[in-house]
């Protein structure tokens, strides 16, 4: 799986981009974050605030519950500042 | 019918006028320009990051979804990425149609759109250092109102 | 904070892009350009009759009121007489303010008014002759809306 | 009194502009309108539907009860369509 980071999500974790092979019990976007949070200080740090935490799955902007499996691409970011 | 995604600064008068001049039966072109901000901060310069794939992808969308709305005989969206300073253009946003009160709620629409759900984020330069742009609920909000039943 | 009532064209990106270049307050500018459509009657060309003095004055007025109403920067109007043909402009209104919400609306109020309280009329060259055109209620309810109670 | 005539006014009136001196017993725009209307079958069919005449007393928009005096400027004119 490939994961995705921006803005302080790539600051924290310290990784802009990174091929992951998932554990097992891993299904959907919730478990992913759970995963992710136990690998290291700066992960944790990048995921404590769950209602900032925006996910797309494949491009596509959706929520925790969306399953997730090898092969997708899923990016991390914080509520959008365009425009 | 365009989208584009660059760094690159653009001239708005010159996409402006090509718009304006795509048929006889545009009646009114509508266009916003968004300009980075001296805020009370005094930002030195701020630097957009977005998600390149999914940037494009979002817009092409929503630029879609504004024609299917409105009866636009035409659409731009120009919207840049990296640094830029005070005074300098980030957005420009344009649409065309034979009817103004059109033109003017699909430009709305399309940059209260950009503001909330196009994958960009912004951080400033601060006296205190650099920091990410906190989303606002006055954006939100502005983009809610456009929420189809 | 500028007027022009004129025969000639102008060039609406130019225009913008000085507004737009007014100070680093500026985070947002609105733009309308009304331009001559060709009709299902297939006009040649309409014409634009005004009453010069009155036009001046009651457009200063209202521009005092949009800088009243909201937080502008700065906001430009240009409006055109005389014979013009399809594809040509008639009118430029150009509003910038710290925040997009203030441009737009005071560039819709501004243009909603121009059609309904400016002392302007407008005649079309039809297959038929050359004929008034009638004030349409939808302009009227647009302006309205912005009336203070 | 000068009185100015704009659009579908000036044409049937057949005049884009004239002084007149105003005869006794015109003290409004109402009176004005009735007067105008007298002067020939031109100026009536100027004047014939009242609900589409707009009028402007030294440039101010005003309605038709609104007194008028020699030395004033009057225009008549169509409802807007401007923009």
């Amino acid at each position: 799986m490939k994961i995705l980071y921006f803005a302080h999500f790539r600051e924290k974790a310290n990784v802009a981009e990174e091929e992951v092979e998932l554990p097992d019990g891993i299904s959907d976007v919730n478990s992913l974050i759970d995963w992710l949070e136990s690998r290291s200080d700066g992960y944790a740090d990048a995921f404590a605030d769950r209602d900032h935490i925006r996910v797309a799955v494949n491009q596509e902007h959706v929520d925790f519950d969306t399953l997730v499996k090898m092969g997708d691409e899923v990016a991390f970011f914080p509520p959008m500042t365009g425009g | 019918m365009t989208i584009r995604v660059q760094s690159q600064d653009f001239d708005a008068g010159a996409e402006i006028a090509k718009i304006s001049a795509t048929n006889t039966n545009v009646g009114g072109v509508c266009s916003f320009i968004g300009v980075v901000r001296e805020s009370a901060d005094t930002i030195s310069a701020m630097t957009l990051e977005h998600y390149p794939g999914m940037t494009e992808k979002l817009l092409a969308k929503i630029e879609a979804e504004a024609q299917e709305r409105w009866p636009l005989e035409d659409s731009l969206i120009i919207h840049r990425y990296g640094r830029m300073e005070p005074g300098e253009q980030i957005v420009l946003v344009v649409t065309a149609s034979a009817h103004r009160k059109a033109a003017f709620e699909a430009c709305e629409f399309l940059i209260d759109w950009l503001k909330t759900k196009a994958p960009f984020w912004k951080s400033e330069e601060t006296a205190e250092g650099t920091k990410w742009v906190e989303a606002k609920a006055s954006d939100d909000q502005a983009a809610d109102k456009w929420s189809e039943k």
